[in-house]
């Protein structure tokens, strides 16, 4: 045990503590989530026709190249742990880099979607809207909050991975302390992982 | 405050029964608290004992509870039975929930402010709001029913009492909330069924003397 | 509080320490757990305060029918408030962010929480939500009426300051997670050596339970509330019937955080009173392991049972069902513990101090808010006494019987230890006899009426129920002067009582009880060793083997 | 309890990660595949069904549950859990209206 600095509250470096904090952060993230799939599961059962009908509008094939630019992030993600692990820093700050931009593929991706959607009086409160069924306005009301929330998810992950990058480059994330650079990566599978869910659900049953 | 319905006599049954098993519990625990502060009191200058526990009397202290507690749910799962399937030959009326006042329709289109009905007669009351949730309730009968927009809510009741009686809106739905009462009247089966004619045709009057004007 | 300098016994006290800034500043930017406990114990009184000052003047305009000193929308407005401030910034925070921030490490034997930075994070987000609910009151619009249950469609159709009310519990949600996420991982990594599972303290293991309770139930309400903010400013279809929206989806969703949210009240003060009895009748707690699992049992159950609150909706008869047996059968671990206590209390030796008294009328309280739970779990009772003021007393029974009194009990517990401060034990006793006598005579009455049909949240009422709202009125004013009793003891106290180094008291057995009073900045010179029970009581023993026995 | 060392980790590998994101990208393409057919009823459970497939491997490869100890696999468990328990209740009030 050792012993700490005096007038610095405790500094005391356990990874695993650190990641399992992480892991209960990503528990309340996952079930914020949860509570949306909650209602889009009721609504889905009491609208089915209505949001097959609803999905309809969506583009399956901005949604599957979206999905496959981020399980690609998710890999250089994972791979630039990897890569700090085995001490090649320069490495490990490319596949960073990469995934910033994969992310940012997303969003560019996901404004042009939304764009087409607003274009076609898509969006809640707007006329067109309100004249379809009950239905059709929840299905748009859940994929508008839900997409929303996820690419704000996504923005959040693009400034932490950037901290990342730059502490790793300035040698505060190192191949022998990294336990941050792992937080930012485990959140940014989570990302993932809710990408993967909204996916079929939203463009999928048509 | 009497009970004014076979269901409202369930109620009260399931009520002080589980009144009456929770007060000799109280009783008892309070009791040996009490006992045991004073019988053990250090001012007695008596060493304590220490007792880690003992494993029959947790799984009797843990059975028993169970049991007792099975026996309440059976009662009020049984009564709440009862309420949730009206008979076939109900009447059926309208209650319309609005901030803040009730009005019932009948199947003719009849409207009143207060709810009549025949005594002895099943009565199934479909429940409608325009705005908010709110609550149909009547005390006397034992009965409550969220109104909620958007929602296919109804009850129904017997009475076998005669008497007029209070009904209140027991969801909170805003300003007037509290006033937000009517009444049930409750009349042997010709009186209502002579009140019912009279009104109808007078609603009749009333809408043929409309559309004359028009 | 600042103004204190006890001394120093050849340590730097967590009160004297100067390390960042000085006066306020090395306060309120402090990361050391205790400051952070008392910080929050700060806040959470200031609030207290307001919310029975809501209270009382509720009460007051209740005691006779027609308008006695408010007009309608004020009273609703109070109703809110009230609730409000009670349960996110009073009893949510009461036990776990005061009194776990402030033990938990000492009792685990560890320098502080596993995420000290965060734990400070925590308060000011408290304190940044506190201050938006104080917003909810003073914006143009008028104060958010919609009782603390939000409420779908009123929720949307009301032009008080919803907002800025949903956006405070949000952000008091959040602070809620970061305490329970720092406390379980505290538990999991930073026990002393030594200090298995079986050797924590029960209050740990309460707090345990809730904080997972914490992590995983309230990004629920987060949600939800988050949906409903939506849903005002941007016309969103989510929960709006007038949109197709599902209004009961809401009560489903509120309820699947709010009922658990109940135990995070009311498990850490069972803690509490597990701590309390042992020390006071000096001898080992009955049935240990009991107690402790019997925790989990209700965190598990609980999140089982929140559609109890609506059973008058008009939910599937499979719902209804098995809500309702469900609710039954998580009244079993509570009695579990109740039982267990009052065995402890068999040949102990039995001191009756301030704290004691407490925990026995948190007994009492919270034993009549179980029973009567149970009246309420009764699927064809609850059809007539649902949104009744039967209501309101059972949940004051639990929330102010229960954990109201197991926060005051904590208070008298550990007061001495926190401030180094002893205060005047016959005013503490006289305050808690006011105080329970109050209580009663301000709750039992609503029983009654409310099996009579007064229903809740009524500004006015017939005139049949006039006497039970008149005695109902005066407890409060009883109430109220035992409350005045019990914090006038502890200002004083602190301000003027007795200095103490003392550092076991009440005999107790808990590692707070072995660091020195008040305790140091980062608890322990060196990390403890734990080889026994956390409730031995050893000298029982020696002369007594022969009647011990063994679990 | 306490466990300071810090490089417990397993040996690292690029080539599990390759793999791993290579079947999610198969998983992907027959997710969309299938999306086309109509099983009935089965149509939305097949999706989840890959899309649960898909999430375990990022959670067992990319997110080391599979390295890391135990507890870690039984917090996810707890959490999985609850949600489990609000959907399965909810579902008993709203299929049986």
């Amino acid at each position: 045990m050792s012993s700490s600095e005096h007038g610095i509250a405790h500094v005391h470096r356990d990874d695993i503590g650190s990641r399992l904090g992480m892991w209960l952060f990503l528990f309340t993230e996952l079930i914020l989530f949860g509570g949306m799939f909650i209602v889009y599961a009721i609504y889905r059962f009491t609208h089915q026709q209505e949001f097959h009908l609803a999905a309809k509008e969506l583009n399956t094939l901005f949604g599957t190249l979206n999905t496959i630019i981020l399980l690609t992030s998710s890999l250089t993600m994972a791979l630039s742990i990897t890569a700090l692990q085995k001490n090649q820093k320069g490495l490990s700050i490319f596949l960073q880099l990469t995934t910033i931009v994969f992310a940012l593929a997303f969003m560019v991706n996901k404004f042009f979607e939304w764009s087409a959607k607003f274009h076609h009086g898509l969006f809640p409160g707007s006329d067109v809207l309100m004249e379809k069924s009950n239905g059709e306005i929840l299905f748009f009301g859940l994929y508008y909050i839900m997409t929303g929330l996820h690419g704000l998810h996504v923005i959040i992950g693009v400034v932490l991975i950037g901290t990342m990058t730059y502490f790793t480059s300035k040698n505060r994330i190192t191949s022998d302390n990294y336990v941050r650079l792992e937080a930012a990566g485990l959140y940014w599978h989570l990302v993932d992982i809710i990408w993967i869910f909204l996916f079929p659900l939203f463009y999928l049953i048509t | 405050m009497f009970p004014n319905s076979t269901y409202a006599e369930s109620v009260d049954f399931a009520f002080w029964f589980i009144v009456g098993i929770s007060f000799a519990l109280l009783v008892v625990i309070s009791f040996l608290m009490v006992f045991f502060v004073i019988k053990y009191n250090r001012k007695k200058q008596v060493k304590a004992v220490n007792i880690h526990g003992n494993l029959p009397l947790e799984i009797i202290w843990t059975l028993i509870p169970v049991l007792l507690t099975l026996a309440m749910f059976y009662f009020g799962w049984m009564g709440y039975q009862d309420l949730s399937n009206p008979p076939e030959d109900s009447m059926v009326v309208k209650s319309t929930g609005q901030m803040w006042k009730w009005t019932y329709e009948y199947d003719n289109g009849l409207k009143s402010d207060t709810l009549y009905v025949p005594v002895n007669k099943p009565v199934k009351i479909d429940l409608v709001s325009v705005d908010v949730n709110h609550s149909f309730y009547i005390p006397a009968l034992r009965i409550k029913r969220d109104v909620i927009p958007n929602r296919e809510n109804f009850l129904w009741f017997k009475a076998e009492n005669t008497g007029s009686f209070d009904i209140a809106c027991a969801e909170y739905c805003g300003l007037q909330h509290s006033y937000m009462y009517s009444k049930v009247v409750i009349m042997p089966e010709n009186e209502f069924n002579s009140w019912f004619t009279d009104a109808t045709n007078k609603m009749n009057t009333t809408l043929t003397d409309t559309t004359s004007i028009k | 509080m600042t103004s204190h300098s006890s001394s120093n016994n050849g340590y730097e006290s967590y009160l004297d320490y100067r390390g960042k800034g000085t006066g306020l500043k090395s306060w309120i930017f402090s990361t050391d757990h205790k400051r952070i406990g008392i910080l929050y114990l700060i806040a959470m009184l200031i609030f207290f305060v307001v919310g029975v000052t809501f209270g009382f003047l509720m009460r007051l305009e209740l005691i006779a029918p027609g308008k006695t000193i408010m007009d309608p929308q004020t009273y609703n407005s109070f109703f809110t408030l009230h609730g409000i401030i009670m349960i996110f910034l009073f009893i949510i925070p009461g036990l776990p962010a005061v009194f776990g921030n402030f033990f938990l490490p000492i009792m685990l034997g560890a320098k502080d929480v596993s995420f000290p930075r965060l734990n400070l994070l925590s308060w000011w987000l408290f304190i940044i939500g506190g201050l938006l609910a104080i917003i909810a009151v003073f914006l143009p619009g008028g104060p958010v009426d919609t009782g603390w249950t939000f409420y779908i469609p009123y929720s949307v159709r009301t032009s008080t300051n919803v907002f800025p009310a949903l956006l405070a519990a949000f952000v008091l949600g959040f602070s809620s997670i970061l305490t329970g996420l720092n406390f379980v991982t505290t538990i999991h990594r930073l026990r002393a050596p030594g200090m298995d599972w079986f050797k924590m303290p029960l209050f740990v293991w309460s707090i345990y339970s809730t904080a997972w309770i914490q992590v995983l139930a309230t990004p629920i309400i987060g949600i939800t509330l988050l949906l409903v903010i939506f849903e005002r400013a941007f016309g969103f279809g989510i929960f709006d019937p007038a949109l197709g929206g599902d209004p009961v989806l809401f009560q489903h969703l509120f309820w699947i955080y709010s009922h658990p949210a109940v135990y995070i009240m009311i498990i850490p003060a069972m803690g509490v009173i597990s701590e309390i009895i042992p020390v006071f009748a000096h001898r080992t707690i009955f049935g240990y392991k009991f107690i402790a699992f019997s925790s989990i049992a209700i965190a598990l159950f609980g999140s089982m049972v929140w559609a109890h609150h609506m059973f008058t909706v008009g939910m599937s008869g499979a719902a209804m069902f098995i809500f309702s047996l469900l609710t039954f059968l998580v009244a079993i671990p509570s009695a579990v513990k109740v039982f267990n206590w009052v065995a402890t209390l068999y040949k102990g030796s039995i001191s009756t101090d301030p704290p004691l008294l407490y925990a026995l009328a948190f007994i009492f309280l919270f034993s009549i808010g179980g029973f009567t739970g149970l009246i309420q779990g009764s699927l064809s009772v609850n059809m007539h006494i649902h949104d009744t003021s039967f209501i309101v007393a059972h949940f004051h029974y639990v929330m102010f019987g229960g954990t109201g009194f197991g926060i005051f009990a904590a208070l008298h517990y550990w007061f001495p230890k926190m401030f180094a401060r002893k205060y005047n034990m016959k005013s503490a006793k006289v305050g808690f006899w006011i105080l329970f006598v109050g209580f009663n005579v301000l709750y039992f009455p609503m029983f009654v009426m409310g099996w009579l049909g007064m229903p809740r949240r009524y500004y006015d009422y017939l005139p049949e129920y006039q006497i039970y709202h008149f005695i109902s009125t005066v407890g409060s004013w009883i109430l109220i002067t035992g409350l005045i009793i019990m914090f006038a003891n502890f200002i004083h106290a602190l301000l003027k009582g007795e200095k103490t180094n003392e550092m076991n008291p009440w005999g107790g057995e808990t590692l707070e009880w072995h660091v020195p009073t008040p305790p140091p900045l980062e608890n322990f010179d060196e990390i403890p060793i734990i080889e026994t029970d956390p409730y031995q009581y050893k000298d029982n023993d020696l002369s007594n083997t022969e009647v011990k026995e063994v679990n | 309890m306490e466990n300071h060392s810090h490089s417990e980790k397993h040996t690292p590998h690029y080539g599990i990660y390759i793999i791993v994101w290579l079947a999610l990208l198969i998983l992907t393409g027959v997710t969309v595949a299938v999306a086309g057919i109509d099983f009935g009823g089965l149509t939305v459970a097949t999706a989840l069904l890959i899309a649960s497939i898909k999430s375990y491997l990022v959670l067992t490869i990319f997110m080391h549950l599979k390295s890391e100890s135990k507890v870690f696999s039984i917090f996810v468990g707890v959490a999985l859990l609850f949600l489990l328990i609000s959907f399965v209740l909810l579902f008993a009030d709203y299929s049986f209206m």
